[in-house]
């Protein structure tokens, strides 16, 4: 097993990879970033170096940096997490060329699958069923319009190189896809410096389901279940929960059984995500594989009792899987939110800043995964989301009532949070029966939202607060009720002037 | 100490006197029968005729943000000893300062100063949380300053430009 | 089901007990002395009614004050937790008197099995061993010295209204008899105002396991499997897990089914546990009938995945049992540290004051059960238990990796607490083999500690941080580098001069 | 600054000065490669040489409570400009003064005024938190003073009895 495992991330992965560590008895080295001194993971970690300043591409994103600080600790493995470097073939090269582990994938098997149309091709030899559409990119727009008329509109355009709904465009019809094969092509080359796109028919109301795989250096592939994730704001997950409320034993049996084909196609080794889109009938196609752990993997060990990145770690170190495809099986429920640093209120606007208290909901059933603690400056220079509330129960209904018990638990102070957003969700009669797809919740999000139910003495509880938080000295107390910038933004916020949208 | 409340819309005249171990309140004049204490900065356990509540401050300035149990609402408390104008009257109608409404750069700049602007137009990009944000104005007329420039770094409520 | 709950306690159990009332859609009303008044279990409830000062007897103790506050809210049901009022029959009376539900066995079996003599008989009659001895109360010394000689030393005196070794004395002979019996006998009188003893047979190094068991108004008993409970302190249970390391399935069927039957013997209702001495041979004896939800029911529930307090709560409305016995299943396991404010490095002293801050540990497996936040002040008046750590793992050895990686999260500034004992206890190769007994903490904590191995580098940051924390200034920061009594109490306690033990 | 801190039996000069960003540390003279911060109210995040570590200062006073990891310390820190005399030192030999270890309630008192005592006798018992926590007596000799009767509430540090 690793002496000393270098983890190249921040945030919630970071300190999740270094509690799991710290469990198999693993040293750890954190890498931070200047603004990132005081964060968890540098605080949970053995050892901590530096390696450059805020920007991530001077740091967290620099693999010579991060080669360089294992190298320097004396590590033998290192861990990408999710986002950054994690599906980047190149960091896993260099650990090679460096003698270190990738905990991960081999690049091969990342860059096959890193590539849409590849995998495509990869999924539809090992007989797992694809949308149709192109297995290669698009040479141009002629072509691109003699397949849509293939396949028949509406189409979607992707990116070949995508992911995360850049260079992405719905086609309704034929008159759109002059314009949509403009604006994808350009966002996909700004967004991965490679502006090829491709082909498939569009699903219009799919769920997003996928099967959680593992492969060991014994080519053993097991998968671990299915996750439902249709819970997405312009295309980024928000909720995801294990069993889905659509999945029966015979669909998991059947995806299970695709996502393994596919992945021994692919020659595929230690932990890895096979989307599929689900549609109202049951049948599942064949979406992207990701060559990772994901954000959304607690909710699969919650219903396991597996510790995947645990796993992961032991696969890396040449062991093999420590269990078959007949010891897993599911139990109860689970279901995670993510709490992003974003004003739901407003746009969505990201919310950077001190947070200046912060309580967590604790009892039963209840896993917190969070990056960030009481006092601690989030920075405006990386992801929104502060961490995951991961909930189990004996159903989904209990699953559901223990989470809204939570959420009423959880408070953040200081900063904003969507926190509000999943209380919200939570009461709405279709979430509660099961019955979305990926578009609802924006959807949703553009209801107009249904009158809160009068509440006098919410009001008097309110109206009392304010008295004493406005009017009672204290250097404490007066930090958490005004940051001295905050009600600036407010002001700005109110006056709804903006409007945001993923970088591409 | 007295103090005026708007929350929920409506406005509330609250009257507050210490006493031992607690507060006597009253709102518009009416006793109410409330015990509160402050358990940590900004976090309130209130009894109202037995009723348990916690109200959370969670964001302050002006106005409070404040959440009872899921419930979230915003107060504006002032003293009204202290006669002050609201940042309604103080701002012009005819003028808008468009503020940063959080850190980050500006990624671009989308209209030139003197143009005309629509309500909405996008005026300029912030980077910030790997999100580009659109800043849009909130009136139709002239952009009548513009006081950043491109990959220039900006903070929460920094001036970026004035509509007129 | 019932629409509103008064919870008749306080700490982690009334919050826990409103976390599933919360789940259920069920109002919870709490009670609270006076120095209550900003605890947990008020914050967290929808009312909350004061019920006196202080002193347990004018306030948690009242039955009368607590029926009262039922009454006046509307409660159609009330749950006792532990501790407090939890075994006392007249509350279950007084609650059936004033029409309200009892969340509880019936005050018949709680009376029959409160009684130990009594329990022991039922046990006999059930077929369930017990240890040899009395099953009567013992008239006077010179039938003590008969059923003595006649069982063989050692023997065990007892009180019959006994529980947590109060009124209890181990005689190694005939002639340690006399004063035994007058001690015993005054120390009972005292703690139960019953003087009456019985006799037992003396188990060397027995361990504590008990069953837990469920019953509904049906008739249906079902048995949810075992905790270890060996880890005690002068009789107080510290960790508790399951499963235990010596129990085998065909060992817990076995215990399983005889507490089934002594619990049927009793027309036993709601949760209860049967607790066992287990000898070296594995032969197991009746001990004694908790008739009341336990402090440890957590370890229970992460091994079963069901939720104990909810189930109470239904079986108490009149539902039958959820499930039957085949449907219970142990998976992985589940240990459990209660943390108390005392002092393990000074005579185990009880630490009230207040609670400058507080970590929690979080991440996977981890559940915290608290009953008391960062700046409350921790009253002298109740008993010393925080809350508890539950950990859950897929096998023994990851939870006891999980738990001692979760102590080092953990901390607690401002009074003292026994997180130090465990983060010791956990890297005891004897703890770590599961090698005790019911005395085995006693005699370990009568070692001498081994000393620490020498860590120059913690210390010189023990260096730093001791200078920046008395040097900086800033209020925050200096109230929790000095707590004003702080400093004068640990100079006594330094002197080494106390020695503490339960109430009698 | 400079302070010495004296810890697990040994003593040390420790200087600090503050830098840009941090602190410059010297321990017996000697430079220390280590960056500290403070991360909350008696949390330290301390990276000596590349390791990490948490120290948290867990109680206070004199003698600071400091864990790190799960290793458990007391250091006494004290300014070589202010020359104080230690505890010790005030505290006559012949005199020991017993202090109330925890607040609670005298439940009995054992030994009168002015009679002899053993080093190690019980001198009265304080209930607290359920628990009856017995007093001892450090030393053989005369209870001199005794301050507190039964049924009375005392304080945490409050002064019981004094052993001459």
């Amino acid at each position: 097993m690793f002496r000393k495992i270098l983890v190249a991330n921040r945030g919630e992965i970071a300190a999740r990879i270094i509690r799991a560590c710290r469990e198999m008895g693993i040293l750890t080295v954190a890498v931070y970033s200047e603004v990132d001194r005081t964060s968890l993971h540098v605080q949970m970690a053995d050892e901590a170096l530096p390696i450059g300043p805020a920007a991530s591409r001077e740091s967290y994103l620099s693999i010579h940096k991060i080669i360089d600080a294992a190298r320097r600790t004396g590590c033998s493995a290192l861990h990408p997490g999710y986002g950054f470097l994690a599906e980047d073939a190149a960091l896993a090269r260099a650990c090679d060329a460096a003698g270190l582990v990738f905990i991960g994938p081999t690049p091969e098997a990342m860059e096959r699958l890193g590539s849409k149309t590849e995998a495509r091709q990869v999924a539809r030899r090992a007989g797992v069923p694809t949308t149709p559409g192109a297995l290669d990119a698009i040479a141009d727009l002629a072509g691109a319009r003699s397949m849509a008329r293939e396949i028949g509109f509406p189409v979607l355009l992707k990116a070949v190189a995508g992911g995360g709904g850049k260079g992405m465009r719905a086609v309704e019809s034929d008159s759109q896809l002059d314009g949509a094969w403009r604006d994808a092509g350009s966002e996909a080359a700004n967004a991965f410096g490679d502006g090829r796109l491709y082909i498939e028919k569009y699903l219009p109301r799919p769920r997003h389901i996928e099967i959680q795989i593992f492969g060991d250096h014994e080519g053993h592939i097991v998968h671990l279940g299915e996750r439902e994730c249709s819970i997405q704001r312009r295309h980024q997950k928000v909720v995801e929960e294990s069993p889905s409320p659509v999945v029966d034993p015979a669909l998991r049996r059947a995806m299970g059984e695709a996502a393994v084909r596919l992945a021994q196609a692919a020659s595929y080794r230690n932990a890895g995500t096979v989307e599929f889109l689900v549609d109202d009938s049951g049948r599942f196609y064949f979406l992207e594989v990701n060559t990772r752990l994901q954000v959304e993997h607690p909710v699969t060990e919650s219903v396991t009792d597996m510790d995947l990145v645990k796993i992961q770690i032991r696969v890396a170190a040449g062991e093999p899987l420590p269990f078959r495809q007949e010891d897993v099986t599911l139990r109860g429920h689970a279901m995670e939110c993510r709490i992003y640093a974003e004003d739901p209120e407003n746009h969505f606007f990201p919310s950077p800043g001190r947070i200046v208290s912060m309580n967590l909901p604790e009892g039963p059933g209840i896993r917190n995964d969070v990056g960030v603690t009481s006092g601690w400056t989030v920075p405006g220079d990386y992801d929104p989301m502060l961490g995951k509330l991961i909930v189990r129960g004996g159903d989904r209904a209990e699953t559901i009532a223990r989470l809204s018990r939570a959420l009423e638990e959880y408070s953040i102070a200081g900063i904003k949070t969507n926190l509000g957003l999943f209380r919200r969700l939570l009461r709405e009669p279709e979430f509660l029966r099961g019955e979305f797809h990926t578009r609802w919740l924006d959807e949703w999000l553009a209801r107009p939202a249904a009158p809160e139910p009068p509440a006098e003495a919410m009001e008097t509880a309110a109206i009392l607060a304010a008295v004493l938080a406005e009017a009672l000295p204290g250097e404490a107390r007066a930090e958490a009720a005004a940051g001295p910038t905050d009600s600036r933004w407010k002001a700005q916020a109110r006056a709804d002037q903006l409007e945001n949208q993923p970088r591409r | 100490m007295k103090r005026n409340v708007r929350i929920e819309g409506k406005n509330h005249s609250v009257e507050a006197e210490r006493r031992a171990g607690g507060w006597d309140f009253r709102i518009d004049g009416k006793p109410i029968d409330a015990d509160a204490a402050e358990i940590s900065p900004g976090l309130f356990s209130i009894l109202l005729e037995g009723k348990s509540f916690l109200a959370r401050v969670v964001s302050g300035g002006a106005r409070l943000e404040i959440e009872v149990g899921s419930r979230r609402m915003i107060a504006e408390v002032s003293d009204p000893r202290r006669s002050r104008r609201s940042r309604g009257e103080l701002e012009r109608e005819g003028h808008q300062r468009i503020l940063a409404p959080m850190p980050g750069k500006i990624l671009r700049v989308l209209v030139g100063k003197g143009s005309p602007v629509e309500a909405g137009q996008a005026i300029l990009v912030i980077e910030a949380m790997k999100m580009q944000n659109e800043v849009r104005s909130p009136k139709a007329g002239t952009l009548e300053r513009l006081l950043v420039s491109e990959a220039q770094a900006v903070g929460a409520g920094e001036l970026l430009a004035v509509v007129a």
